[in-house]
This record gives C-alpha cells, structure tokens and sequence, in this order.
C-alpha cells in the first residue's frame, strides 16, 4: 500500500497474513487463556492463509489444538471452553463451512443472554471469505447479510494488514463472540505498514479509506480496494468519492456513514455477495431510516447476482463486483 | 457398595426435591402460573442424582431441555429455578431464559439446553478447559436417548476420546423422544455400545437405581480425573410423565407404564434405605415434608417475586 | 376470518393447520412422488401445530416417515430422494433446528446451480416460526433475513389459512426446493373459508390484505394480522393503510409494492425479526433503489430489537412487533 | 476369485484411465489451464474401480471432493469432465461447478462435494427414493477417513442402518484428512469398527487390491440390493499425490511413501494379470496407450471448447 519516498523512515510492511500472525503471536503470549483451535493449523500447514505460521513451533499442541474434521465439535468445544474461563480462537476455514456448525451460532453463542446476563464468552471465530481464486459455490462466500442476521455476534472484515492486525487483536480481547472474516485477495502482495509498538483498533469504528465530496461509497474487506481503484479513475473527470470502509458490521459505525452522506447527499453500497439479503440492503435501509432528509438520489447497491458463485473464472468475475459495476452505479446517481 | 451413610441421605432428599419439585411444576403449569414448554423429569430422579453425587461442587454438567432435576441433583437453588420458570426477575435467568436454559455457572450448571444433543460438544469445551487451565475439574454431559442420533454425539464425544478429556457421558435413555419409540431409531440392544466407534469405556446401568448410577459414575469420574479419558454410561429409565406437560401419551403401552410404576426409583431407594437401616419410614416422612416446606418456599419466593420490566429484555446481549 | 351474513352461503371454514392437512393430503393423494419425512409426524401425533393429522393412518408408514433426531440426515435425505425422482416434503419442528442443518441449505440445495442445470430438486421443507408462547430464543426465532441470503431456496410465509392452502400445495408442485414458513399464533382459532373446489396460489405474487391510501405497510405471516388490527385503529382518525401481503420473500412481488408506494407515497414493513439484517432491509432497499421518485418519507421497519427472543411473557411481547409499533411508525412518517 | 476376464480387463483399463487422467490434470493444472483447487486420487484408484464395478449403470453413486476416480469408474465420460475442470461450457456442468461439483446424474453419478462428508446423508436420500420407486436400484456412498469424524456420518448411516436402505459406504481410508495423519483423528484401529454404532456390517479390505475391493464390495451390494440394509467397507489405501495440487507433503515419513509405491495398485494388478495370463504385458501396454490418446482427445475436447458466456452466470438457479 505504502510507497517508498526519499526521506521517509523505514517501515515495517507485513501481508494481511503475517498481520495477523503477529497479532495471535502477540495476544497468546500476552493471555495464556488464549488458544487456537481448528483443522490442520499445527505442525505442518500454516492454516489456508498462511496466518498461523510459526504458532505451533512456539505454543506448542497444547494451544495450537488440532482437530478431527468436526467443526460442530470443534465450534461447541470453543463455546464451553470460553464459557468457563478460557478465549478460545476457532478457525473455520471458510465462511462456507459455518453451515456445519450453525446451530452453535444460532442457538448457542446466545448462552449469555439466555442465561440472563451469568456468563461471557470471549470467543473469536475466524473464516476465510470470497471469490477470486474458482474455489466454486461452496467455498467462495461471504455471507455477511447471514451473519448479521445472527444476535449476539460481532463481525469484523478488515481490508488492509494494518487494520487487520489491529482488529484481530480487539477481536481476542473483547468479552463476547466476534467472528473474522479474512478475504482470500487479501493474502496476497498487498502490505500495510505495521508500526512496531504495539496498537489495537476498536470494534465499530469506521475508516475513512479516501475522503471526498461526491459519494459516499461504503465498502468492506476487497472491495474496499476496488472502491478506491473506482475513485481514482473517477477522480480524473471530476467525480469525487468518500470511501468509507466500516471495518466492523457489527456493531456498525452508523455515524461514520451518516456524516459521510450529509457531506455528499449520495450514497452507494459495494459488497461482495447476492443483493438479495445482503449486508448492503441493511447499510441502505438505516440511511433511509435515520438519514433520509440527507439523500440527494437513490442509494445504490453494487452487490452480486442471485445465485450461487459459479467456478469458471470468467463467471466468477462477472459475478464478483468490480470498479466497473461501481462507476456505472455512481454515474447512475450524479 | 460402599457409600457413606450421609451421601445415602442427601442422594434420597435430592431424588425427593426432584419428584416434589417437578410434580409442583406440573401443578403450576396446568394453573397458567408456568408459561412455555416445561420437560419433567419425574421417574428419572436416581439418574441426576446418582451422577451428581459423584461430582466435586468446582465439577461441571451440562444439560439438556429436560433439566430441571440436573440443576436440583447440582446444587442449584429451587426458588431460583421456579421463579425462572415463572418468568421473575429473580430466576436463574432474569426470566430471559426459562424451563429450556436453566442455568447457575457458578455452581459449574453450564446450561439446560432447548437444541437436542447440543450440550455434547459444549461439555467436550468445559473439560478441555478444565485441562488447559490445570484444575482436575470433571463434567458430565446429560444425554437423551433420542439425542444420540445426532451428530454432535458422534463429533462430541470422539472429540473427547481422541484428547482424552475428562467427561463422563450420561445418557438417559428413558425409551422415548417425544413420542418415537426410540428403539425405531437405532438398530442396537444397547445404545452404549456406540462407545465403540470412539474407543471409550462404556457401562450399562439400571438407571432406577441411584445407587447403581452412583457407583458407576464414580468408577468413570475418577478415570476422568485421573486424565484417562472419557466414558459413556447408559442408564436406563423411564419417563413418567408426557414428553411435554398435556402430552397425552398414547403411544405408551399400558403394560410398559404399569411395569416402570413397580420401578419407581424413590420408592425402592426408600425401601433399600429401610432395610439397610439407613432412614425409617419415619425418617423418610420427616425428609418428605421438609421438602414439601422448600417448595412452597419456592413458589412463595416465585409467585412473590417481581417480572423484569419489559425493556430489560435489551440488557445481556453483549458484555 | 369470514363472518357470518344473513343469506351468504354455507361455507367451510378452515383453520390454518386443517387448511394445510388438505393440502397435504391433496398433494399426496395426486402424486405418489410425494412424501413427508421428519420427526413425531406420524401414528402418534399430527405435529407440532396438528398438520399432519391423519395422514398416518391414510398414507401409512411407507409416506410418513418418521426419522431418529438427525436433521442433518433428513434433510440430506429430502434432497437426495428430490434429486432422484421424489418430491420429498421435509418437517423441521421450528425454523430455529436449521442450524443443525444449514449445511445441506447453504451448500446442497444448489445442486442444480452446481451441476450447470442437471438437476431439479422438488423439494418442500416445513419450519415453524414466531413468537408468542413463551418458548424463548431457541424456540421462537423466524430468521427471515437469514434465509433470503440463501441462494436457490423459494420463501413462502403464509398468513391465512385460504393462503396457506393454495401456497402450500404450489410449493409441493415446485420443482425447487421451497421453505415453507408456518407462524405458531395462526395455528389458533383463525380461520378462512376454504372453497370446496382445488386451487391453488402462484408463488410470487402478493395479496393486498386491506386497501389503502395513505400509507403502505409490507407484512407477512402473523404481523398481517397486526397490520389489519392497526389500520382498522388509524381508519377511525381518517388515516388509511394499505396492507400488503407478499405471502413469498422470494420470489418478491416487488411490483406490488412499488405499485402501492406510487399511490401512497409512504412505506412502513413490519417484520417478526431483530431489526439487523432483517428481511424488511431488503424491501426497504429495494423500494429505494427502483421506486425512489414514489417516496415522500423515510421508510420505516417495525422490527424486533437486535436480541435473542426473552422468555417471559412481558419481554416477549415487548420484544414482538405490534399494532401500537407499528401506529407509531406510521405517524412518524404522516 | 471368480471374475469374468473382461470385468477384470475392464477394470485394469478404468484404473488407468484414472491414473492417466489425474496425471494430466497436475500437469495442466500445474501449467495454469485448470483454475480452482483440484483433489487427485493418484494410489487410490483400485478402491472406486473395484466399487463400481459392482454396481449397474443404473445404480447411483456419491462421491467427494476428490471425485475424478469415481466419476470414471461409473463410467463417466473423461473429456467432459477435462472441459469441466477447465472451466468449459461444454464440461459437465457448464463450467459452473468445477472439480468439487463433477455429476452425471444420468449415470447416477450424484455429484462430487466440496464439503466433507455432506453426500453421507444425500446417499441415504437416493437409496430411499430407489426403494420408494420400487426400483432395486443401489447406493455407493464414497467418503474419506476424514469424513468418518463428521456428524453426517453417525446420522446418516444410523438412518439408513434403521431403514435397511440400499447403501453401500466405501470409506477410503488414505492415512490423511488433508495434513492431519487420520490416526491423530480417532482411537480405534479400524474405522470400519465404527459401524458397531449403527448394528451394520463391516469389513475391512486392502483398498489398493482392486479384486479384493470388488468382491467385498459386491456381497455388500447383494445384500443391499436384497432388501438387507447398508455396510460399511474401509479400504485401506495411500494418496500418492498433496492434499491438493501444490500440497508440498512435508507431513508424510519418506518410508511411508516408499512402501506405499511398493503397493501401487495398478503396477501389482498388472502384474496379477499376468501372472492370471489375462493380459500379457504387450496387452496392457496397448491399454494404456489407448487410454493415452483418450486423455489426449479429452484435454484437445476441453481446449477447443468455449468457455461460457459470463452473464449464462445468471442460469440455472431455478428449474
Ligand atoms: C435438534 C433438535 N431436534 C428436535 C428437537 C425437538 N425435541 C425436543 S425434545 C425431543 C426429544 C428428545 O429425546 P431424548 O434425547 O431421548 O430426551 P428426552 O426428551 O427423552 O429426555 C425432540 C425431538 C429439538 N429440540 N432439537
Ligand atoms: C466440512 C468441511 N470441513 C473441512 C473441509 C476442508 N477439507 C477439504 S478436504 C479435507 C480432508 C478430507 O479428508 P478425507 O475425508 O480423509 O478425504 P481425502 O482428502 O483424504 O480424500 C478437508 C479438511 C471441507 N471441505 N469441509
Ligand atoms: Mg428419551
Ligand atoms: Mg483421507
């Protein structure tokens, strides 16, 4: 992300992996109440992402707990773990396998509130979310309008390694479940710099990614990148986009998004699952609801068709959101 | 056997709370004073309590929609517990959580459960934590007959053999879920025998006699202790009354329900008590009506005790 | 429902269960392909709101088959009889045991996406919902928005027993696999005049439940009723709701509503869900995006709050939508 | 061992197709022709040879993420399924699926699945529906080691075990669930003693003896096709290649891997040909030269197909 000047001091630039690694490696030997629990995240695979590298080596089978492929299991296993005294970290490996374990995050994640207020459950799940490398239908979802539908669970979807780093440390430390969505574009050549004294970004706290005066474009985790590839092109004839990247869904900085939009009278919604019961219906509903008087057009949502993610690379991309479904989505309200 | 004359004592006062505790519910509810589903455990006593007595107080159970003598077998407070179930402020849960999620961590009760089965893998959690927090704590996961078709039975417990957690496995199989026979449901004489597919002990006991329950529990409560793994232990039981409160039990063949009236585990714990010069009949009258005091104390503590107010329901979402 | 007149005709009039057991008793008496699958369905019982009733004793064991407590199993089962020439009708008890099988909704009953249109899957799954009995946050979930972000899955919420009947029968006829949504507090003392003759009720396609023209409420299932009691309540003060009944989330007869909206310029959705990623958000979004100009007002959702469902009976009807929610959205808008 | 010499030739020329098949696709995968993960089933494939040599063509089976094996043995066509993991609109399912989605349902080839053990239950689906068509039809059920651990083992085979459903479950036993050594996953020494859970038949094989897999296979599918419930069959085999294509395998001891090549199952079946005097060596090198230009036209077929248009993206959802 950063570049290099003449005269700027040297930085530390670390992936959205090693972010995060340094963020588990941080926060496990901080607590020794925290643990990782998951399928093939031990001795011999550094978990899809290549984020719990090194783990193992240093904390041993005793916290890097390797399970049997039963992620209901697994998943109830972290739920009374955190329930009686431990901060269990559940790694799922893509959103996609939540179905598996859905009752845990239907029906059980609820324990504190059923129970009246007895007991917390510090608990953080992580997924892998999103398209971009053919992994087909059951293996490249987001599903955040989903898991939003889900009470008593707080959502995290950062989109740069700093963020990342800084969130997943709040996420471990925070008293209640919280689940990590990290995107599979994400793993890749992109950086942040990453500041060597230790930070934490708290949960519900938007990031203003670019400022601007046009539209508002809300944006999570890749897509983010892809709105701010948007507003640069825009910005050459003069169209001006305010990026603001919410980092959390739940709970969601509502302020962040209500400012932004009085600034600018126009919103648009980029995210990356079926428009139908998507997280951006929910962005949209509450400007209506708390907003309204601030729209100057149509908020817009740019989210993928009605089916399943098809394989085939082509599909795939016409299916995933992009710059292009974007602009035409802005010039549509300006 | 080889049981301390107190732990005999407590074991029949439990069993007592449980069937005067239940049989009071059914009361209140057939009243209106008990909204929701209500799961009674009444012809079930010696299994709760014969488990429980096999627990340290820092030991942890969790149970299933049909808890209420889990939670007494526990330790855990009637009067709590009945206001719960008439929705007051002072129950367990505020009143947020009803019959269905009964539940006193602090006395290691992780929760009644409304999801069939979905108490095992929450069990195989409490021990790991058990462990990695290097406390010898122990829990028993109650289990229903119907509950080990599910699939969290299968993951749950295979979990905790391959780790060698320290849960003990009670599974009540009280012939039915709901109102399917649950011996259409699996293709085996004994449902312990499931231990297999994991590689655990397992034990099959006459789950009417809590002294039976009691002494096979513990043999595995140590074993769990000791770091030697999980067990499953069947008790075999009846349920005496419908599968919910108004369930009409048709599908009970008469002869069944007159041959586990003949079993009815207080009765005969009271009768053995008898004769092993335990408790007199007059000792057991004297503890029959102390209990009967509890309980009007309960329903006193419920009927007297406010409801929550209505916007409390926005409280204890998060922490 | 109906009453009474001097001189109407004699006509039969149906509660919601007895409206849906002559559905299924229709359905399978005209196709052998069709048959129930679920738990306590069968010689002992009619089900949880009495629907099966009777269907034992005429279709026997070999058509209502009762399964062990493994929903996974059933519905993995319902899905691959339907991909094999059935057309399986699956009872989950409440809508809140998905979880133990959202595997097979959020991965399996996309085969025919996956397989490139090889395959149908005819298949009617059963769930009941709602609040209203107490049985707390396990047993009283509706999940509305958490199912419409699930892809190939056709949503019907019925809010009569007329309704229930000619949907529900529809449903079974579908060659898509179809959840069909039965509210606990209709299975009471409602009833519809149910004509003698067959008939059935197209997917997609809403039922205005009450004319109106000042403002339009979108509400389904039992909060239909609600909205029919609040607008006879605003009649009196000349204020006039039009009640909408999409009686499917999806497809959604989005016309109607913007057909509605253009009339009335104002836009309330009553919902039985926690207000974040409630189904009424996507209405709302929608109404937004494509009928914008229409809108003289904030669109409002009248929803639960963002908690699981309490058990006692004042926070659960505190919890639940009702008319003076609803009365109250609607005066903030007029 | 009593087998027709044509099933058995028929057999030695599946299993290469196999091997030929897969060895193509890492090497088109390897030079970026085919997206997604791929899953190869390189040493396994006596065990789907020797299964679906057992069935009819209108039997029905459901296989896994590491499917391809499977799909050629119920004798799906190689160049559709090439065109299919390259993304092809002439593939199997229009390029929509990929290699974790393959199926045939015409040849009742059910689907591969991404997910792990998710076509248990669908398995139990198709044998019901066989039965309620009054059809004698057949289920093989393929799953993993790994998938043994899952929920939708235990209920879906309890359910087919209750009904007495036609499913044969093939569980192929290759040492690993991804990274993780199987026998870290479980405490039992054969997984097939898992079917004790359900009151079922079990053997146990050398899945890389593709006769032995045949004929263990075919009693269980008699059975089965008579009325007389499902069985489940452990195959002990050994995948060659990584978890997935790119898997660089530091998991597995080298001498392992050295005693498992000893064990390949075609190399050993070729032998046994020849030593049967069924096929001399100049025989099955004619085979596989055959089946060589075979997985030619089928990477020709899938290179000169089209890719499908992006918005046909939007088909296929509903019927
Ligand atoms: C996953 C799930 N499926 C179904 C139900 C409905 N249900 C509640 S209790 C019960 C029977 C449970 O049987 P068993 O485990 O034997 O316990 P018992 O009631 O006999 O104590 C069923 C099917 C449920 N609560 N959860
Ligand atoms: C429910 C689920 N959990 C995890 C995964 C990731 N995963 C894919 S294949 C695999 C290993 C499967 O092992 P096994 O069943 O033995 O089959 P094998 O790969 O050895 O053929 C895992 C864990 C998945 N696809 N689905
Ligand atoms: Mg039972
Ligand atoms: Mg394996």
């Amino acid at each position: 992300m950063a570049i290099f000047k003449e005269g700027d001091e040297i930085v530390r630039e670390l992936s959205f992996s090693l972010a995060q690694n340094e963020a588990f490696d941080e926060e496990m030997a901080r607590d020794p109440r925290v643990f990782i629990i998951g399928e093939d995240i031990g001795e011999h695979w550094g978990g899809p992402m290549g984020q719990f590298r090194g783990l193992f080596a240093k904390y041993g089978a005793e916290r890097i707990l390797e399970t049997p492929i039963s992620e209901t299991a697994m998943m109830g296993a972290a739920i009374g773990a955190a329930a009686t005294g431990m901060r269990p970290v559940a790694a799922m490996m893509f959103v996609d396998f939540l179905g598996v374990a859905a009752d845990e995050l239907l029906n059980q994640l609820q324990m504190r509130y059923m129970f009246g207020g007895k007991t917390t459950l510090p608990l953080t799940i992580l997924a892998g979310i999103g398209t971009g490398v053919s992994a087909a239908a059951q293996h490249s979802k987001s599903l955040f309008g989903w898991l939003i539908a889900i009470k008593g669970l707080k959502i995290v979807v950062p989109s740069t390694p700093y963020d990342a780093k800084g969130l997943l440390k709040s996420a471990i430390r925070e008293d209640n479940p919280v689940i990590f969505l990290s995107h599979k574009m994400l793993g890749g050549r992109l950086t942040s710099e990453i500041p060597d004294e230790e930070y934490t970004i708290p949960l519900g706290k938007a990031d203003i990614k670019r400022e601007g005066t046009d539209v508002t474009v809300v944006a999570t985790a890749f897509m983010v990148h892809r709105a701010l590839s948007a507003a640069a092109t825009l910005q050459e004839e003069g169209i001006s986009l305010e990026v603001i990247d919410p980092r959390t869904l739940v709970p969601l900085d509502k302020q962040a998004i209500f400012d932004s939009v009085r600034k600018t009278g126009r919103l648009v919604i980029i995210s990356e699952e079926p428009r139908t019961g998507s997280w951006a219906a929910e962005v949209s509903a509450t400007v209506v609801e708390e907003a309204f008087d601030y729209l100057d057009s149509p908020i817009k949502r740019v989210c993928a068709p009605d089916t399943p993610v098809p394989f085939t690379p082509g599909q795939e991309k016409f299916w995933t959101p992009d710059e292009d479904d974007l602009i035409k989505a802005v010039r549509e309200i300006i | 056997m080889n049981i301390e004359k107190d732990r005999l004592i407590d074991m029949y006062r439990t069993m007592v709370r449980i069937r005067q505790f239940e049989e009071r519910v059914s009361k209140e509810f057939a009243s209106g004073n008990i909204p929701g589903f209500v799961h009674l455990y009444i012809g079930e006593e010696a299994s709760g309590t014969g488990a429980c007595a096999a627990l340290r107080p820092d030991d942890y159970i969790t149970s299933t929609h049909r808890g209420h003598g889990h939670v007494i077998a526990k330790g855990g407070r009637m009067d709590r517990m009945m206001a719960e179930l008439f929705g007051k402020k002072t129950g367990y849960c505020k009143g947020k959580g009803g019959s269905m999620h009964i539940a006193d961590t602090d006395l290691g009760i992780l929760g009644a459960n409304g999801i069939v089965g979905a108490g095992i893998p929450l069990a195989g959690g409490a021990a790991l934590s058990a462990r990695m927090r290097g406390t010898d704590q122990v829990v028993i996961c109650f289990l229903g007959d119907g509950a080990s078709n599910r699939g969290t039975f299968h993951e749950g417990i295979n979990l905790a053999a391959v780790w060698q957690l320290p849960v003990v496995y009670v599974l009540e199989n009280n012939l039915y879920a709901e109102k399917t026979r649950i011996s259409d449901t699996y293709k085996l004489t004994n449902l312990s025998d499931r231990a297999g597919a994991f590689g655990i002990p397992e034990v099959t006991v006459d789950g009417n006699d809590v002294i039976a329950v009691y002494e096979a529990v513990q043999v595995a409560v140590e074993k769990a202790r000791a770091g030697e793994g999980p067990s499953l232990i069947e008790c075999k039981t009846y349920r005496i009354h419908g599968h919910f409160e108004g369930d009409p039990q048709t599908y009970k063949p008469a002869e069944e329900v007159e041959e586990w009236k003949k079993k009815d585990p207080i009765d005969n714990f009271r009768k053995r008590l008898a004769d092993m010069g335990v408790l007199t009949d007059e000792d057991t009258g004297a503890i029959d009506r102390e209990v009967a005091g509890e309980i009007d104390d309960a329903v006193r503590f419920a009927v007297e005790s406010p409801f929550p107010a209505p916007e409390e329901a926005l409280e204890d979402v998060f922490a």
